[in-house]
Protein backbone atom coordinates (compact mmCIF):
# COMPACT_ATOMS: atom_id res chain seq x y z
CA UNK A 1 0.00 0.00 0.00
CA UNK A 2 2.69 2.54 0.90
CA UNK A 3 4.61 1.77 -2.32
CA UNK A 4 1.32 2.18 -4.08
CA UNK A 5 0.61 5.73 -2.05
CA UNK A 6 4.49 6.46 -3.33
CA UNK A 7 3.48 6.09 -6.97
CA UNK A 8 0.02 7.56 -7.33
CA UNK A 9 1.44 11.05 -6.11
CA UNK A 10 4.96 10.89 -7.39
CA UNK A 11 7.46 13.82 -6.71
CA UNK A 12 4.49 16.71 -6.84
CA UNK A 13 1.45 15.12 -5.17
CA UNK A 14 -1.56 17.57 -5.81
CA UNK A 15 -3.62 19.31 -3.30
CA UNK A 16 -5.88 16.53 -2.70
CA UNK A 17 -5.49 12.40 -2.52
CA UNK A 18 -8.13 10.15 -1.78
CA UNK A 19 -7.71 6.24 -1.80
CA UNK A 20 -9.79 3.10 -1.16
CA UNK A 21 -8.86 -0.39 -0.65
CA UNK A 22 -11.16 -3.82 -0.67
CA UNK A 23 -10.06 -6.59 1.43
CA UNK A 24 -11.75 -9.88 1.41
CA UNK A 25 -14.18 -10.35 3.75
CA UNK A 26 -13.98 -13.40 6.66
CA UNK A 27 -18.38 -14.08 5.67
CA UNK A 28 -20.78 -13.68 3.35
CA UNK A 29 -24.03 -14.13 4.11
CA UNK A 30 -23.77 -15.03 7.95
CA UNK A 31 -21.49 -18.19 6.13
CA UNK A 32 -17.54 -17.66 7.13
CA UNK A 33 -15.39 -17.67 4.00
CA UNK A 34 -12.07 -19.21 4.44
CA UNK A 35 -10.43 -17.95 0.94
CA UNK A 36 -11.61 -16.19 -2.12
CA UNK A 37 -10.43 -17.00 -5.58
CA UNK A 38 -10.31 -14.28 -8.28
CA UNK A 39 -10.74 -15.21 -11.67
CA UNK A 40 -10.29 -12.71 -14.54
CA UNK A 41 -9.48 -12.14 -17.97
CA UNK A 42 -6.43 -10.54 -18.59
CA UNK A 43 -6.22 -8.38 -21.46
CA UNK A 44 -10.29 -6.96 -21.14
CA UNK A 45 -9.40 -6.48 -17.61
CA UNK A 46 -6.04 -4.12 -18.39
CA UNK A 47 -7.96 -2.53 -20.77
CA UNK A 48 -11.14 -1.61 -18.86
CA UNK A 49 -9.12 -0.64 -15.80
CA UNK A 50 -7.18 2.09 -18.01
CA UNK A 51 -10.23 3.27 -19.75
CA UNK A 52 -11.98 3.66 -16.36
CA UNK A 53 -8.79 5.75 -14.53
CA UNK A 54 -8.92 7.84 -18.03
CA UNK A 55 -12.41 8.54 -18.10
CA UNK A 56 -12.24 9.22 -14.13
CA UNK A 57 -9.04 11.57 -14.63
CA UNK A 58 -11.21 13.81 -17.24
CA UNK A 59 -14.64 13.59 -15.81
CA UNK A 60 -13.00 14.42 -12.12
CA UNK A 61 -9.80 16.24 -13.67
CA UNK A 62 -7.27 14.14 -11.94
CA UNK A 63 -3.62 15.14 -12.51
CA UNK A 64 -2.98 11.54 -10.86
CA UNK A 65 -4.97 8.34 -10.93
CA UNK A 66 -3.86 4.85 -10.14
CA UNK A 67 -5.84 1.36 -9.92
CA UNK A 68 -4.33 -2.12 -8.60
CA UNK A 69 -6.71 -5.27 -8.78
CA UNK A 70 -5.48 -8.54 -7.49
CA UNK A 71 -6.13 -11.71 -9.05
CA UNK A 72 -5.56 -15.42 -7.92
CA UNK A 73 -5.78 -16.52 -4.85
CA UNK A 74 -6.57 -14.83 -2.04
CA UNK A 75 -6.55 -15.00 2.11
CA UNK A 76 -8.91 -13.11 4.41
CA UNK A 77 -7.93 -9.55 5.05
CA UNK A 78 -5.61 -9.60 1.83
CA UNK A 79 -6.64 -6.62 0.21
CA UNK A 80 -8.20 -7.37 -3.07
CA UNK A 81 -8.65 -3.53 -5.06
CA UNK A 82 -6.81 -0.05 -4.70
CA UNK A 83 -7.79 2.96 -6.48
CA UNK A 84 -6.01 6.15 -5.67
CA UNK A 85 -6.85 9.63 -7.12
CA UNK A 86 -5.25 12.84 -7.04
CA UNK A 87 -6.96 16.13 -7.94
CA UNK A 88 -6.62 19.61 -6.92
CA UNK A 89 -9.74 19.84 -4.54
CA UNK A 90 -11.01 17.01 -1.83
CA UNK A 91 -14.77 16.79 -3.66
CA UNK A 92 -13.37 15.88 -6.91
CA UNK A 93 -10.84 13.35 -5.50
CA UNK A 94 -13.35 11.26 -3.40
CA UNK A 95 -15.73 11.65 -5.77
CA UNK A 96 -13.13 9.62 -8.30
CA UNK A 97 -12.45 7.21 -5.90
CA UNK A 98 -16.08 6.32 -5.44
CA UNK A 99 -16.54 6.45 -9.78
CA UNK A 100 -13.89 3.87 -10.33
CA UNK A 101 -15.21 1.69 -7.22
CA UNK A 102 -18.10 1.91 -8.57
CA UNK A 103 -17.43 0.99 -12.61
CA UNK A 104 -14.99 -1.86 -11.64
CA UNK A 105 -17.49 -3.50 -9.68
CA UNK A 106 -20.12 -4.15 -12.44
CA UNK A 107 -17.71 -3.49 -15.50
CA UNK A 108 -14.16 -4.95 -15.12
CA UNK A 109 -13.82 -8.80 -16.11
CA UNK A 110 -12.91 -10.48 -12.27
CA UNK A 111 -15.31 -13.10 -11.04
CA UNK A 112 -15.58 -14.28 -7.02
CA UNK A 113 -15.18 -17.60 -6.02
CA UNK A 114 -15.66 -17.57 -1.97
CA UNK A 115 -14.53 -20.85 -0.55
CA UNK A 116 -15.91 -21.80 2.99
CA UNK A 117 -16.29 -24.94 5.27
CA UNK A 118 -19.50 -25.85 3.25
CA UNK A 119 -17.81 -25.77 -0.11
CA UNK A 120 -17.05 -23.20 -2.72
CA UNK A 121 -19.49 -20.56 -4.57
CA UNK A 122 -19.31 -17.93 -7.06
CA UNK A 123 -20.56 -14.49 -5.71
CA UNK A 124 -23.31 -13.40 -7.37
CA UNK A 125 -23.70 -9.32 -8.97
CA UNK A 126 -25.32 -7.31 -5.91
CA UNK A 127 -28.57 -5.36 -7.27
CA UNK A 128 -27.19 -2.40 -5.24
CA UNK A 129 -24.01 -2.56 -6.96
CA UNK A 130 -25.62 -2.11 -10.50
CA UNK A 131 -27.85 0.74 -8.83
CA UNK A 132 -24.19 2.54 -7.45
CA UNK A 133 -23.35 2.30 -11.34
CA UNK A 134 -26.13 3.24 -13.07
CA UNK A 135 -26.28 6.35 -10.82
CA UNK A 136 -22.89 8.09 -12.08
CA UNK A 137 -24.02 7.14 -15.69
CA UNK A 138 -27.54 9.31 -14.61
CA UNK A 139 -25.25 12.06 -13.42
CA UNK A 140 -22.88 12.18 -16.54
CA UNK A 141 -26.52 12.68 -18.80
CA UNK B 1 -11.82 -18.32 -40.90
CA UNK B 2 -11.22 -18.78 -36.96
CA UNK B 3 -12.69 -16.47 -34.50
CA UNK B 4 -11.72 -17.15 -30.48
CA UNK B 5 -14.44 -18.05 -28.10
CA UNK B 6 -13.85 -17.79 -24.48
CA UNK B 7 -15.85 -18.76 -21.37
CA UNK B 8 -14.78 -17.40 -17.73
CA UNK B 9 -16.14 -18.37 -14.12
CA UNK B 10 -19.23 -20.26 -13.81
CA UNK B 11 -19.57 -20.63 -17.68
CA UNK B 12 -15.73 -22.43 -17.84
CA UNK B 13 -16.42 -24.44 -14.91
CA UNK B 14 -20.26 -25.74 -16.23
CA UNK B 15 -18.88 -26.22 -19.43
CA UNK B 16 -15.46 -27.49 -18.93
CA UNK B 17 -13.52 -25.48 -21.30
CA UNK B 18 -11.96 -22.22 -21.17
CA UNK B 19 -11.01 -21.43 -24.95
CA UNK B 20 -12.25 -22.71 -28.29
CA UNK B 21 -11.92 -21.58 -31.69
CA UNK B 22 -15.12 -21.48 -33.95
CA UNK B 23 -15.22 -21.59 -38.09
CA UNK B 24 -17.03 -18.61 -38.71
CA UNK B 25 -17.43 -20.23 -42.44
CA UNK B 26 -20.10 -22.43 -41.48
CA UNK B 27 -22.59 -19.96 -40.09
CA UNK B 28 -21.48 -16.71 -42.38
CA UNK B 29 -20.48 -15.68 -45.62
CA UNK B 30 -19.74 -12.28 -47.36
CA UNK B 31 -23.04 -11.53 -48.13
CA UNK B 32 -24.93 -12.05 -44.79
CA UNK B 33 -22.15 -12.14 -41.63
CA UNK B 34 -22.44 -13.46 -38.54
CA UNK B 35 -23.24 -11.21 -34.98
CA UNK B 36 -22.58 -12.86 -32.19
CA UNK B 37 -26.32 -14.27 -31.62
CA UNK B 38 -25.04 -16.24 -34.45
CA UNK B 39 -22.12 -17.40 -32.88
CA UNK B 40 -24.57 -18.43 -29.87
CA UNK B 41 -26.60 -20.51 -32.35
CA UNK B 42 -23.77 -22.40 -33.69
CA UNK B 43 -22.25 -23.22 -29.80
CA UNK B 44 -26.12 -23.85 -28.75
CA UNK B 45 -25.82 -27.20 -31.44
CA UNK B 46 -22.64 -28.79 -29.32
CA UNK B 47 -25.30 -29.84 -26.42
CA UNK B 48 -28.15 -29.00 -23.97
CA UNK B 49 -25.20 -27.76 -21.17
CA UNK B 50 -24.00 -25.69 -23.91
CA UNK B 51 -27.31 -24.11 -25.07
CA UNK B 52 -28.69 -23.90 -21.18
CA UNK B 53 -25.34 -21.85 -20.43
CA UNK B 54 -25.27 -19.40 -23.42
CA UNK B 55 -29.09 -18.55 -22.59
CA UNK B 56 -29.04 -18.07 -19.52
CA UNK B 57 -30.09 -14.72 -18.22
CA UNK B 58 -27.61 -11.93 -17.58
CA UNK B 59 -24.81 -13.89 -19.67
CA UNK B 60 -22.26 -11.02 -20.60
CA UNK B 61 -20.68 -11.05 -24.16
CA UNK B 62 -17.18 -9.35 -24.87
CA UNK B 63 -16.03 -8.96 -28.57
CA UNK B 64 -12.52 -8.17 -28.41
CA UNK B 65 -12.63 -7.06 -24.71
CA UNK B 66 -15.52 -4.51 -25.28
CA UNK B 67 -19.20 -5.46 -23.62
CA UNK B 68 -21.44 -6.13 -26.73
CA UNK B 69 -25.19 -6.78 -27.75
CA UNK B 70 -26.40 -10.04 -29.39
CA UNK B 71 -26.46 -7.83 -32.64
CA UNK B 72 -22.75 -7.05 -32.84
CA UNK B 73 -20.70 -8.59 -35.93
CA UNK B 74 -18.41 -11.05 -35.76
CA UNK B 75 -15.33 -11.27 -38.10
CA UNK B 76 -12.23 -13.41 -38.76
CA UNK B 77 -9.57 -13.18 -36.09
CA UNK B 78 -11.86 -11.74 -33.29
CA UNK B 79 -12.24 -12.75 -29.66
CA UNK B 80 -15.68 -13.29 -28.55
CA UNK B 81 -16.09 -14.06 -25.04
CA UNK B 82 -18.93 -15.01 -22.83
CA UNK B 83 -19.38 -14.83 -19.20
CA UNK B 84 -21.31 -13.90 -16.07
CA UNK B 85 -21.88 -10.84 -14.55
CA UNK B 86 -18.50 -9.43 -13.36
CA UNK B 87 -17.74 -9.34 -9.53
CA UNK B 88 -14.77 -7.59 -9.09
CA UNK B 89 -13.55 -4.88 -6.79
CA UNK C 1 1.41 7.83 5.81
CA UNK C 2 1.94 4.19 6.12
CA UNK C 3 2.43 4.34 9.87
CA UNK C 4 -0.61 5.94 9.43
CA UNK C 5 -2.23 3.34 7.38
CA UNK C 6 -1.34 0.69 9.43
CA UNK C 7 -2.18 2.32 12.69
CA UNK C 8 -5.88 2.59 11.18
CA UNK C 9 -6.53 -1.09 9.95
CA UNK C 10 -5.08 -2.50 12.76
CA UNK C 11 -4.71 -6.31 13.18
CA UNK C 12 -8.24 -6.96 11.52
CA UNK C 13 -8.65 -4.70 8.61
CA UNK C 14 -12.39 -4.08 7.85
CA UNK C 15 -13.86 -4.79 4.24
CA UNK C 16 -13.75 -1.74 2.96
CA UNK C 17 -10.91 1.44 3.91
CA UNK C 18 -11.54 4.86 2.27
CA UNK C 19 -8.49 7.85 3.28
CA UNK C 20 -7.73 11.16 2.60
CA UNK C 21 -5.16 13.58 2.49
CA UNK C 22 -4.45 17.32 2.05
CA UNK C 23 -1.34 19.20 1.02
CA UNK C 24 0.02 22.51 1.26
CA UNK C 25 -0.88 23.80 -2.55
CA UNK C 26 2.24 25.79 -4.19
CA UNK C 27 -0.07 28.62 -5.11
CA UNK C 28 -3.74 30.26 -4.15
CA UNK C 29 -5.99 32.46 -5.93
CA UNK C 30 -3.22 33.10 -8.71
CA UNK C 31 0.02 33.75 -6.50
CA UNK C 32 2.77 31.73 -5.38
CA UNK C 33 2.71 30.47 -1.71
CA UNK C 34 5.83 29.69 -0.09
CA UNK C 35 5.09 27.80 3.12
CA UNK C 36 1.92 27.55 5.16
CA UNK C 37 2.21 28.46 9.01
CA UNK C 38 -0.74 26.66 10.64
CA UNK C 39 -1.85 27.78 14.16
CA UNK C 40 -4.17 25.69 16.13
CA UNK C 41 -5.82 25.74 19.36
CA UNK C 42 -4.59 22.55 20.87
CA UNK C 43 -7.44 21.77 23.39
CA UNK C 44 -10.34 22.66 21.70
CA UNK C 45 -8.93 21.22 18.24
CA UNK C 46 -8.01 17.61 20.06
CA UNK C 47 -11.59 17.68 21.48
CA UNK C 48 -13.45 18.67 17.82
CA UNK C 49 -11.44 15.96 16.12
CA UNK C 50 -12.46 13.57 18.60
CA UNK C 51 -15.78 14.17 18.84
CA UNK C 52 -15.85 14.17 14.94
CA UNK C 53 -14.40 10.91 14.64
CA UNK C 54 -17.05 9.57 17.07
CA UNK C 55 -19.90 11.25 15.20
CA UNK C 56 -18.53 9.80 12.06
CA UNK C 57 -18.30 6.51 13.54
CA UNK C 58 -21.65 6.36 14.75
CA UNK C 59 -23.25 7.81 11.42
CA UNK C 60 -21.59 5.58 8.60
CA UNK C 61 -20.88 2.65 11.32
CA UNK C 62 -16.99 2.52 11.33
CA UNK C 63 -14.94 -0.24 12.86
CA UNK C 64 -12.20 1.97 13.02
CA UNK C 65 -11.08 5.63 12.03
CA UNK C 66 -8.13 7.88 12.44
CA UNK C 67 -7.87 12.02 12.03
CA UNK C 68 -4.17 13.68 11.70
CA UNK C 69 -3.39 17.54 11.60
CA UNK C 70 -0.47 18.97 11.26
CA UNK C 71 0.26 22.70 13.08
CA UNK C 72 2.90 25.06 13.30
CA UNK C 73 5.58 25.93 9.94
CA UNK C 74 4.81 23.39 6.49
CA UNK C 75 6.62 23.68 3.36
CA UNK C 76 4.63 23.16 0.05
CA UNK C 77 3.63 19.45 -0.61
CA UNK C 78 3.61 18.67 3.02
CA UNK C 79 1.09 16.92 3.85
CA UNK C 80 -2.14 18.65 6.32
CA UNK C 81 -4.74 16.79 7.09
CA UNK C 82 -4.78 12.85 6.70
CA UNK C 83 -8.47 11.17 7.61
CA UNK C 84 -9.45 7.07 7.25
CA UNK C 85 -12.11 5.15 8.24
CA UNK C 86 -12.62 1.20 7.93
CA UNK C 87 -16.33 0.27 7.18
CA UNK C 88 -18.20 -3.63 6.34
CA UNK C 89 -19.13 -1.18 3.03
CA UNK C 90 -17.54 1.08 0.58
CA UNK C 91 -19.60 3.96 0.63
CA UNK C 92 -19.74 4.21 4.08
CA UNK C 93 -15.95 4.24 4.52
CA UNK C 94 -15.83 7.24 1.27
CA UNK C 95 -18.83 8.85 2.72
CA UNK C 96 -17.26 9.20 6.44
CA UNK C 97 -13.85 10.40 4.84
CA UNK C 98 -16.00 13.37 3.36
CA UNK C 99 -17.78 13.98 5.93
CA UNK C 100 -14.87 14.54 8.57
CA UNK C 101 -12.97 16.33 5.49
CA UNK C 102 -15.80 18.46 5.28
CA UNK C 103 -16.25 19.46 9.41
CA UNK C 104 -12.92 19.60 10.11
CA UNK C 105 -12.88 22.14 7.53
CA UNK C 106 -15.57 24.34 9.24
CA UNK C 107 -15.13 23.25 12.73
CA UNK C 108 -11.93 22.42 13.91
CA UNK C 109 -9.69 25.42 15.15
CA UNK C 110 -6.63 25.81 13.18
CA UNK C 111 -6.41 28.76 10.83
CA UNK C 112 -3.88 29.01 8.21
CA UNK C 113 -1.48 31.67 7.29
CA UNK C 114 0.10 31.54 3.94
CA UNK C 115 3.59 32.79 3.23
CA UNK C 116 4.53 34.46 -0.14
CA UNK C 117 6.79 36.73 -1.94
CA UNK C 118 4.10 39.33 -1.47
CA UNK C 119 3.99 38.96 2.59
CA UNK C 120 1.63 37.05 4.75
CA UNK C 121 -1.80 36.76 4.69
CA UNK C 122 -4.43 35.02 6.60
CA UNK C 123 -6.77 32.88 4.78
CA UNK C 124 -10.31 33.31 4.70
CA UNK C 125 -13.12 30.69 5.00
CA UNK C 126 -14.22 30.01 2.13
CA UNK C 127 -18.22 29.94 1.34
CA UNK C 128 -18.02 26.77 -0.58
CA UNK C 129 -16.49 24.81 2.24
CA UNK C 130 -19.67 26.17 4.47
CA UNK C 131 -21.83 24.90 2.20
CA UNK C 132 -19.99 21.74 1.76
CA UNK C 133 -20.29 21.15 5.67
CA UNK C 134 -23.82 22.13 5.66
CA UNK C 135 -24.99 19.57 3.11
CA UNK C 136 -24.46 17.08 6.22
CA UNK C 137 -26.62 18.89 8.36
CA UNK C 138 -29.65 18.61 5.84
CA UNK C 139 -28.81 15.00 5.43
CA UNK C 140 -28.73 14.48 8.52
CA UNK C 141 -32.35 16.09 9.13
CA UNK D 1 -13.47 35.48 40.16
CA UNK D 2 -10.85 34.92 36.65
CA UNK D 3 -12.10 33.85 33.75
CA UNK D 4 -9.66 33.17 30.92
CA UNK D 5 -9.47 34.89 27.66
CA UNK D 6 -7.71 33.19 24.76
CA UNK D 7 -7.49 34.79 21.14
CA UNK D 8 -6.09 33.38 18.21
CA UNK D 9 -5.00 33.76 14.75
CA UNK D 10 -5.62 37.60 12.94
CA UNK D 11 -7.48 38.56 16.36
CA UNK D 12 -4.28 37.52 18.31
CA UNK D 13 -2.32 38.94 15.97
CA UNK D 14 -4.30 42.77 15.63
CA UNK D 15 -4.77 42.70 19.66
CA UNK D 16 -0.73 41.68 20.35
CA UNK D 17 -2.10 39.10 23.12
CA UNK D 18 -3.04 35.26 22.93
CA UNK D 19 -4.35 34.93 26.33
CA UNK D 20 -5.55 37.09 29.56
CA UNK D 21 -6.82 36.89 32.90
CA UNK D 22 -10.77 39.10 33.49
CA UNK D 23 -11.99 39.18 36.26
CA UNK D 24 -15.58 38.50 36.54
CA UNK D 25 -16.73 40.19 39.78
CA UNK D 26 -16.60 43.63 37.49
CA UNK D 27 -19.15 42.51 34.76
CA UNK D 28 -21.47 39.78 36.99
CA UNK D 29 -23.28 39.00 40.06
CA UNK D 30 -25.07 36.00 41.83
CA UNK D 31 -28.17 37.73 40.59
CA UNK D 32 -27.01 38.31 37.05
CA UNK D 33 -24.68 36.36 35.74
CA UNK D 34 -22.13 37.18 32.65
CA UNK D 35 -22.80 35.76 29.37
CA UNK D 36 -20.16 35.76 26.56
CA UNK D 37 -21.84 39.33 25.31
CA UNK D 38 -21.28 41.00 28.36
CA UNK D 39 -17.60 39.75 28.27
CA UNK D 40 -17.62 41.33 24.74
CA UNK D 41 -18.56 44.58 25.91
CA UNK D 42 -16.15 44.91 28.89
CA UNK D 43 -13.21 43.88 26.89
CA UNK D 44 -14.13 46.52 23.63
CA UNK D 45 -13.71 48.86 27.01
CA UNK D 46 -9.57 48.34 26.16
CA UNK D 47 -9.66 50.43 23.37
CA UNK D 48 -10.85 50.98 19.97
CA UNK D 49 -8.64 48.13 18.34
CA UNK D 50 -10.29 45.86 20.63
CA UNK D 51 -13.84 47.00 19.96
CA UNK D 52 -13.05 46.35 16.06
CA UNK D 53 -11.99 43.13 16.58
CA UNK D 54 -14.56 42.01 18.44
CA UNK D 55 -17.10 42.71 16.67
CA UNK D 56 -16.61 42.29 13.29
CA UNK D 57 -18.80 39.97 12.15
CA UNK D 58 -18.36 36.34 12.09
CA UNK D 59 -16.18 36.15 15.05
CA UNK D 60 -16.55 32.78 16.41
CA UNK D 61 -16.87 32.17 20.34
CA UNK D 62 -15.44 28.85 21.93
CA UNK D 63 -16.78 28.67 25.70
CA UNK D 64 -14.67 25.80 27.37
CA UNK D 65 -13.72 24.66 23.81
CA UNK D 66 -17.11 24.37 22.43
CA UNK D 67 -18.22 27.06 19.63
CA UNK D 68 -21.03 29.52 21.42
CA UNK D 69 -23.29 32.43 20.86
CA UNK D 70 -23.27 35.56 22.82
CA UNK D 71 -25.60 34.63 25.53
CA UNK D 72 -23.72 31.40 26.77
CA UNK D 73 -23.27 32.11 30.52
CA UNK D 74 -19.96 32.33 31.75
CA UNK D 75 -19.04 31.25 35.18
CA UNK D 76 -15.86 31.39 37.41
CA UNK D 77 -12.60 28.94 35.75
CA UNK D 78 -14.28 29.17 32.20
CA UNK D 79 -11.99 29.38 28.96
CA UNK D 80 -13.42 32.09 26.38
CA UNK D 81 -11.52 31.95 23.26
CA UNK D 82 -12.63 34.85 20.34
CA UNK D 83 -11.07 33.82 16.76
CA UNK D 84 -12.00 34.26 12.79
CA UNK D 85 -13.91 31.28 11.11
CA UNK D 86 -11.47 28.55 10.93
CA UNK D 87 -9.77 27.39 8.02
CA UNK D 88 -7.75 23.86 8.84
CA UNK D 89 -8.03 20.75 6.50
Amino acid sequence: MAAEYAELIGDQPGAAVATFTGYVRGHAEGAAVTALELEHYPEMAQKVLMTLGETAAERFKLTRWRIVHRHGSLAVSDSIVWVGAVAEHRGEAISACEFMMDTLKTDAPFWKREEGVAGDKWVAQRGIDTRRRERWQEEAQ
Amino acid sequence: MNITIKLFAALREALGESELQLDLAEIASDASPADVAAVKAALANRGTDWREALYQPNLVHALNHKVVFTDAVVSEGDELAFFPPMTGG
